[in-house]
């Protein structure tokens, strides 16, 4: 961060230029390279992991950007799911009940249903009923100023409450089972391999759409404030903001980005069910950013691959070795690599930097003996 | 030298967390490994090379880890046994039958993913898995897009009768609804129920509530309880309000709210004299966990007990505890997971090949077995014809038979009782039929 | 009428105290170091399962002696238990002092561990693993004591692969040579009984009503702790210490209060606590690897219901929750305000068990919004907002 | 004169325990009003009413003749009360531009800072502002990085860049060096041309420095009130602060040693 504002205006244009040319050139590779390389099978899971870094980098922008450890983004990425899919078995019934609640002895369509004929208004749900359950749970809890981990563990009850409730409807969501057996949206049939490969790229460009979207709240003053409520929230009140508003906002553009990462991982994997309010489920999301580096987004999004593919491999090999595993990955992450991969690369990376820059942009800085010792002691206490 | 420290220290702490991971992994799998090799040198592991000449792989779908793992895990264990069994005996159509095994983790998305990887990846002919109804119909699409084949050993609530399932567990009408009637006819007429809160339990007390008012008795109340939830207090003060003079519990319950709730029920006075239980997810396993001792005097029904008389049932539980240990015990689904592979092979062998899944599927109509819970028959409708039990539990943890059907029940998947499906009926070996067709 | 009350009063308190025992250890050590253990709720599993082992060793003693090991098991429930939470404190905790959120994921890291340690413990993985830290962290201490640092890091490196590689080994030895008799699991997945000695099993008859023996023990159980862990507090001088550096840290610190044993006491104390709380609910609940799961988030309501500043918060809290739960879900409500059919119709709506969940969720938010702090929240002037 | 500051009858009270006791104070528009008092007389306390922090429990703050009591503190904040904080509280992660940055902005709801670009105004000012606390060399590394005094500097500087009318300066000058503690002192007399201001300190020698006025609090209420000589040698602050008579210079020696003893 602050080499990008040391080299001024000019500088700050090309290296967005650069950025922004980077994410592209993935983005096409993940696009046209990816589908010749890999079979059918894979590709699917590609295409799920992305959805999830989506998810991921709406976790990063509430904790790791924000200071809010959210566990309970399950909620808003399976609402996600339930409003796509809402709409799909809608479409499938053709007019009539969804196959499930007619099986189970439903007599009539449930009237909050209805809007989900149209596609407009599902799409339109995905993003905006997560934000806004998220908007209102966070209002409730901010303003009384709930943070840390009473945030956490209300986000968690929550979790297990929605669970309870998606679980308990037999007659509104088909219960424990979830929504599954998806056939057509919009004419065409979900389950053909042009219409998954639609939904991949269509993943790729809404990761793409969301890294910018944080990037852009990251930067610039809005980023500033969100860093200076995560480090002291009071002296920010002080200085005459309301952290409660920016936070309300932060944690529903989260819920948003979790609800659209639900959705295009529902229309992947073909199924939403209340397990993915799974309290276990949630804290995962928590530890992709961790492995990945809080903090920064390409450490959200590569946390989210690697931890996948981990456990993708992993359960595939030796099934009982993934939760000790996971259980050592939790415990490695936040004792020795707190900063995640990319935040532990990053801090190499510009000690070097200015090791060499500060030669000549601040002679004066490498001689003082204050800052020698400050520098110490910065480095003993982060090697404690 | 900053730098260089910090490389080296990640490294320490990088090859740490291999080696710990290594380590667990090491010790875990040597379980696995050894106990399929200690009695079976010759059996092929997970991951073998390729399907090859002499091999058949089938695949083995369940969860090994997380909450489901409590009851998976012992059906794997079934399935191993008959695929050894199978292979010891020379195999089928003269081949070696590679069991691939897959976690399902307890989590629906997985068994979906570890499905399709089954099929595409490791192009096996015939799944064995699932348990719960959810991951059922998560699988389910899967195997028909790909026109596969599942062999799926658990009661469930019906309503389904797929072209690539098969189920060998009891359909509704083959569990429920004579045990319902046993109880009407010998234990009273006023019923509460009691379930979990997912699609079997309210299914199958839609069922029960229909036929208990038909045949003249009543529902006094009923509730469910989350999974896993162990707070069964207000429902038993719901119970004992219903029920003030006694009457009959009908419980769904599954997994731990039923140790839960039989402690409990001891506890609170509700005794078996005054409120017998009538329970459909307790089998030899559970009784084991929750505590003969809280159990005795309640009854269950099934298709199959450890206690059941029969020569093929002598064999299959000394068998199963030679391999596994002597003091383990054999139940329901773990024998409908036992005779699902027998059948395949069955079927297998008189389409007399394994790859041709439409034909395999064709030959698996009428094929009959003596099983260890009797003889059993596999129906047009995908689901087999069994004999129903009700038993009472012993204070060896044990069932004593107290009731069995003369012979085995046709099943019948289509609920007769719920308005949409009332006289519908499955028969796929007539392709105008197919899986819901009007019966006449 | 009053029976009935008093049966549903005896009920709420019933469900108050298992929650009350389960959250007492979570809640002094959140008081003390801000600190949520997610891992307690596997605590409380450990201690179930140590009553189980104690169980069966003592049925081996035939009848007499059967009849009181449920005393043992407490005892020995709680000294295990407290053992694995000084190891967590010790070497995972202390590090991350300061660091609440990071906690959180480490503890809940370390649940995961354990609940699949119980699924697949057996003499191969226990005797790897002991190998393992004997070569391993003796290495450690060897390097730790000699003068000579250079190859320091490097040593560690060339050290970790060879215990390793040791471990491994013999554990494979041990699975060749002995199989079976190694490689069962000791628990294994499913899950195992716990029968109460005769004497708790069945209940006290009042009018049309019993009260379970079970439920009796665990309310006096409960009692007892409390009391025992108040005395501690306010009595004794490491309660004396305990208390002081909840308040105060740096303080204490500067008074020569040794505060990282205090921190490791305490961490004990509580997870003793939780083993305490697990041998309790083995007789009411199921013994298995997800045991845990199906407390703790009951548990940290109470917590944050309860607020941080005293144990009387807690108490309050356990007590309301569970007798609002009960009320709620079992329906009383619903039938108390029959004669207003609005209210009776919008409380039998959720008067099934999962219904009742979410509206003790709903309640609690609400309370929130009163009360942000809990019942008893830490007054007076704080550093931080 | 007109008053910025009324407050009247105040009494805050902890679980009955009463930091501030029926407190009356008035402090003049452009005032520099120094407020010193021995531990627990309530001076944290106080900063913490006038902030909207801690809301009194009995009596009402009125800022420019309006009164706080629902506001909270970003409210208060906004119309023109700034707090500098015992201990340098700044945005370690920030650096002192950004620092600066976020405290000058003027419009400080969600959208516009999302959507605003700092004006060049603004810049110039934050830079000039840099020049003034000394920090423009190192305007541009981690607000972490710098010494405490730094901190310090960037904290009061903040304050400024906030620009309100009441500023509210606790303990600006602990753990200090002479040097450092004097240019604070100008600093302070300078920003008093314009501004109104209330400092909180323990050092005397700096009292000395900067003060026209003192009031002494004792146990949530003022003692006394007056110039730095009169306060010193009044009876009943000595008897306060040491309980027996002494000298001027043990005095303020004493005091010094009471306020580093005194961080917490």
């Amino acid at each position: 961060m602050d080499a990008v504002s040391r080299i001024g205006a000019r500088g700050k244009r090309q290296a967005f230029w650069i950025e922004a040319a980077i994410v592209g050139a993935i983005a096409l590779f993940l696009i046209i390279v990816m589908p010749v390389v890999l079979s059918n099978f894979r590709l699917n899971l590609l295409g799920r992991f992305l959805s999830l870094a989506i998810v991921a980098l709406g976790i990063d922008l509430i904790w790791g950007y924000t200071g809010l450890l959210s566990l309970g983004h399950g909620i808003f990425f399976a609402l996600g799911g339930y409003a796509i899919s809402m709409h799909i078995k809608l479409e499938d019934a053709d007019g009539g009940l969804p196959d499930f609640m007619s099986l189970y002895g439903g007599t009539e369509l449930p009237w909050f249903w209805e809007p989900f004929y149209s596609f407009p208004f599902a799409t339109f749900a995905v993003v905006t009923i997560p934000a806004l359950l998220a908007g209102v749970l966070g209002y409730l809890v901010f303003r009384n100023r709930i943070k840390g981990v009473y945030f956490s563990i209300l986000t968690q009850a929550a979790t297990i409450v929605f669970f309870n409730f998606f679980n308990g409807q037999q007659k509104l969501f088909n219960g424990t089972n979830g929504l599954t057996n998806f056939q057509t949206l919009l004419g065409a049939s979900v389950n053909t391999q042009s219409t998954q490969f639609v939904f991949y790229s269509l993943t790729i460009i809404l990761l793409v759409g969301a890294y910018a979207l944080c990037r852009w709240l990251t930067s610039g003053r809005f980023g500033r404030l969100l860093m200076a409520i995560r480090d002291d929230e009071s002296r920010v009140r002080f200085s005459g903001y309301n952290p409660t508003e920016f936070k309300v906002l932060v944690f529903a553009v989260s819920g948003a980005l979790a609800g659209i990462a639900g959705a295009m991982y529902t229309l992947q994997s073909g199924s939403v069910s209340p397990r993915l309010m799974d309290v276990a489920f949630s804290i995962e999301m928590v530890i992709w950013v961790a492995i990945g580096g809080r903090g920064t987004l390409v450490g959200a999004i590569l946390g989210a691959l690697l931890v996948n593919y981990a456990r993708s491999f992993l359960s595939e090999q030796f099934a009982e070795i993934w939760l000790f595993f996971q259980g050592a990955l939790f415990l490695i992450v936040v004792t020795v690599l707190p900063d995640g991969i990319v935040g532990w690369l990053k801090s190499q990376g510009i000690q070097s930097l200015r090791g060499r820059k500060q030669a000549f942009t601040y002679p004066s800085l490498e001689e003082d003996p204050e800052i020698q010792q400050e520098r110490q002691e910065l480095e003993t206490k982060s090697s404690e | 030298m900053i730098k260089k420290f910090n490389r080296r220290k990640f490294l320490v702490y990088g090859s740490a967390t291999f080696g710990t991971s290594l380590l667990l992994k090491a010790c875990a799998n040597d379980e696995t490994t050894t106990t399929t090799s200690a009695t079976n040198a010759s059996s092929p592991t997970a991951t073998g090379a390729s399907g090859g000449g002499d091999t058949i792989r089938v695949g083995i779908l369940h969860s090994l880890s997380g909450t489901m793992a409590i009851s998976e895990q012992s059906v794997v264990d079934a399935e191993q046994l008959a695929i050894e069994e199978i292979n010891n005996a020379g195999g089928v159509l003269g081949k070696r039958i590679e069991a691939i095994v897959e976690d399902g983790a307890s989590n629906w998305d997985t068994f979906r993913e570890k499905a399709t990887k089954l099929i595409d990846q490791d192009r096996v002919v015939a799944v064995f898995g699932c348990w719960t109804s959810a991951s059922r119909k998560n699988v389910l699409p899967v195997f028909e897009q790909k026109d596969h084949m599942l062999w799926y050993p658990v009661q469930y609530e019906g309503q389904e009768c797929s072209r690539n399932i098969f189920y060998t567990g009891a359909a509704p009408n083959q569990q429920i609804e004579p045990s319902v009637d046993w109880l009407l006819q010998n234990k009273g007429t006023d019923f509460f129920l009691v379930g979990s809160d997912y699609v079997f339990p309210r299914t199958a007390n839609t069922i029960i509530k229909a036929q208990v008012a038909e045949k003249g008795g009543r529902v006094l109340g009923e509730d469910y309880l989350p999974l896993g939830n162990t707070e069964v207090t207000p429902i038993i003060t719901k119970i004992r309000q219903a029920l003030p003079n006694g009457g009959v519990i009908y419980n769904t319950l599954n997994g731990d709210s039923n140790v839960a709730f039989f402690k409990q029920l001891q506890g609170a006075g509700l005794t078996p004299d005054r409120y017998p239980s009538m329970s459909v997810s307790i089998a030899e396993e559970e009784v084991r966990a929750i505590g003969a001792d809280y159990l005795e005097g309640h009854y269950a029904a099934w298709n199959y007990f450890q206690t059941v008389e029969t020569p093929e049932n002598q064999r299959f539980v000394q068998a199963f505890r030679q391999k596994y240990g002597q003091d383990r015990v054999t139940n329901d689904p773990m024998e409908a997971a036992y005779i699902a592979v027998y059948l395949w092979k069955q079927a297998v062998e008189k389409a007399g090949t394994a790859e041709d899944l439409a034909k395999v599927r064709a030959a698996a109509y009428g094929q009959t077995l003596n099983a260890p819970e009797g003889t059993v028959t596999m129906q047009p409708n995908h689901h087999i014809s069994k004999v129903v039990r009700i038993g009472q539990v012993r204070n060896d943890g044990m069932f004593e038979i107290v009731n069995s059907t003369d012979s085995a029940v046709e099943p019948i998947p289509w609920n007769q009782f719920v308005k949409e499906t009332k006289g519908y009926a499955c028969d796929w070996s007539d392709p105008n039929k197919g899986g819901r067709f009007k019966a006449a | 009428m009053l029976i009935g009350l008093f049966d549903g009063l005896f009920n709420g308190i019933s469900i108050g105290a298992v929650l009350l025992i389960a959250a007492l250890g979570l809640a002094i050590v959140f008081g003390l170091m801000g600190v949520i253990n997610l891992a307690h709720g596997e605590l409380m599993m450990l201690g179930a399962y140590t009553t189980f082992v104690v169980q069966n060793a003592f049925r081996q003693f035939g009848e007499p002696f059967f009849e009181i090991y449920i005393f043992f098991a407490l005892i020995a429930a709680f000294f295990v238990t407290a053992g694995v939470g000084l190891i967590l404190e010790r070497g995972v905790i202390r590090y991350l002092y300061g660091r609440p959120l990071e906690t959180l994921l480490a503890t809940w890291g370390v649940s995961l561990i354990l609940q699949q340690f119980v699924r697949s413990v057996n003499w191969v993985l226990v005797i790897g693993l002991a190998v393992f830290c004997v070569l391993f962290f003796g290495g450690l201490w060897i390097l730790n004591h000699r003068q000579n640092r250079a190859f320091h890091k490097w040593a560690i490196a060339a050290l970790l692969p060879l215990s390793l590689g040791i471990a491994i080994a013999v554990g494979r030895f041990l699975a060749d040579t002995y199989q079976l008799a190694v490689t069962r699991p000791w628990f294994g997945a499913q899950n195992v009984d716990v029968s109460a000695p005769t004497w708790l099993r069945g209940g006290l008859p009042l009018g049309n009503f019993q009260l379970p023996y079970a439920r009796l023990f665990i309310i006096a159980l409960t009692i007892v702790c409390v009391a025992g862990l108040y005395y501690f507090l306010q009595r004794s001088p490491w309660g004396l210490r305990i208390r002081a550096v909840t308040q105060n840290r740096s303080m204490s610190s500067c008074l020569g209060i040794p505060t990282q044993k205090v921190d490791a006491l305490t961490f004990a104390l509580g997870s003793g606590l939780a083993g305490v709380a697990g041998c309790a609910i083995s007789y009411l609940g199921s013994v298995g690897p997800n045991t845990g799961q199906n407390y703790i988030v009951d548990t940290f309501m109470v917590v944050v219901v309860g607020g941080v500043g005293k144990l009387v918060g807690t108490i309050v809290a356990a007590l309301a929750i569970g007798t609002v739960n009960y009320l709620v879900g079992s329906g009383t409500l619903a039938i108390l305000f029959t004669p207003i059919q609005p209210l009776a119709d919008f409380f039998t709506f959720f008067a099934t068990t999962s219904m009742a969940k979410v509206m003790v969720f709903a309640l609690i938010i609400a309370f929130l919004q009163v009360r942000p702090g809990g019942i008893f929240p830490q007054k007076g002037r704080t550093v931080d907002a | 004169m007109q008053k910025i500051l009324e407050i009247e009858d105040v009494t805050v009270s902890f679980d009955g325990f009463k930091a501030l006791n029926d407190l009356n104070f008035n402090l003049d528009v452009g005032e520099l009003r120094v407020l010193i008092g021995p531990n627990g007389a309530g001076k944290t306390t106080f900063l913490d009413v006038i902030t909207g922090k801690t809301k009194p429990t009995k009596g009402r703050v009125l800022f420019k003749g309006r009164n706080l009591r629902s506001l909270s503190e970003h409210q208060i904040a906004r119309l023109g009360i700034g707090r500098k904080f015992q201990t340098p509280r700044v945005y370690l992660n920030l650096t002192p531009r950004e620092n600066l940055e976020l405290t000058s902005n003027r419009k400080k709801n969600v959208w516009s800072t999302l959507v605003g670009k700092p004006k060049n105004a603004e810049r110039n000012s934050v830079a000039g502002l840099l020049e003034t606390i000394g920090l423009s060399s190192r305007a541009d590394i981690p607000a972490g990085l710098l010494s405490h005094g730094e901190k310090q500097r960037l904290e009061i500087g903040m304050l400024v860049a906030q620009s309100p009318d009441l500023l509210l300066v606790d303990e600006p000058v602990a753990g200090l060096t002479d040097e450092e503690t004097e240019n604070i002192g100008d600093l302070l007399l300078a920003l008093a041309e314009s501004h109104s201001i209330l400092v909180i300190e323990h050092d005397m020698e700096f009292v000395r420095q900067i003060a026209r006025k003192v009031t002494v609090l004792h146990q949530g209420s003022v003692l006394c009130e007056g110039n730095i000589d009169q306060v010193q040698n009044d009876p009943k602050v000595i008897e306060v602060y040491l309980g027996q008579p002494m000298d001027d210079s043990d005095t303020a020696h004493s005091l010094e040693l009471e306020a580093s003893g005194s961080e917490l």
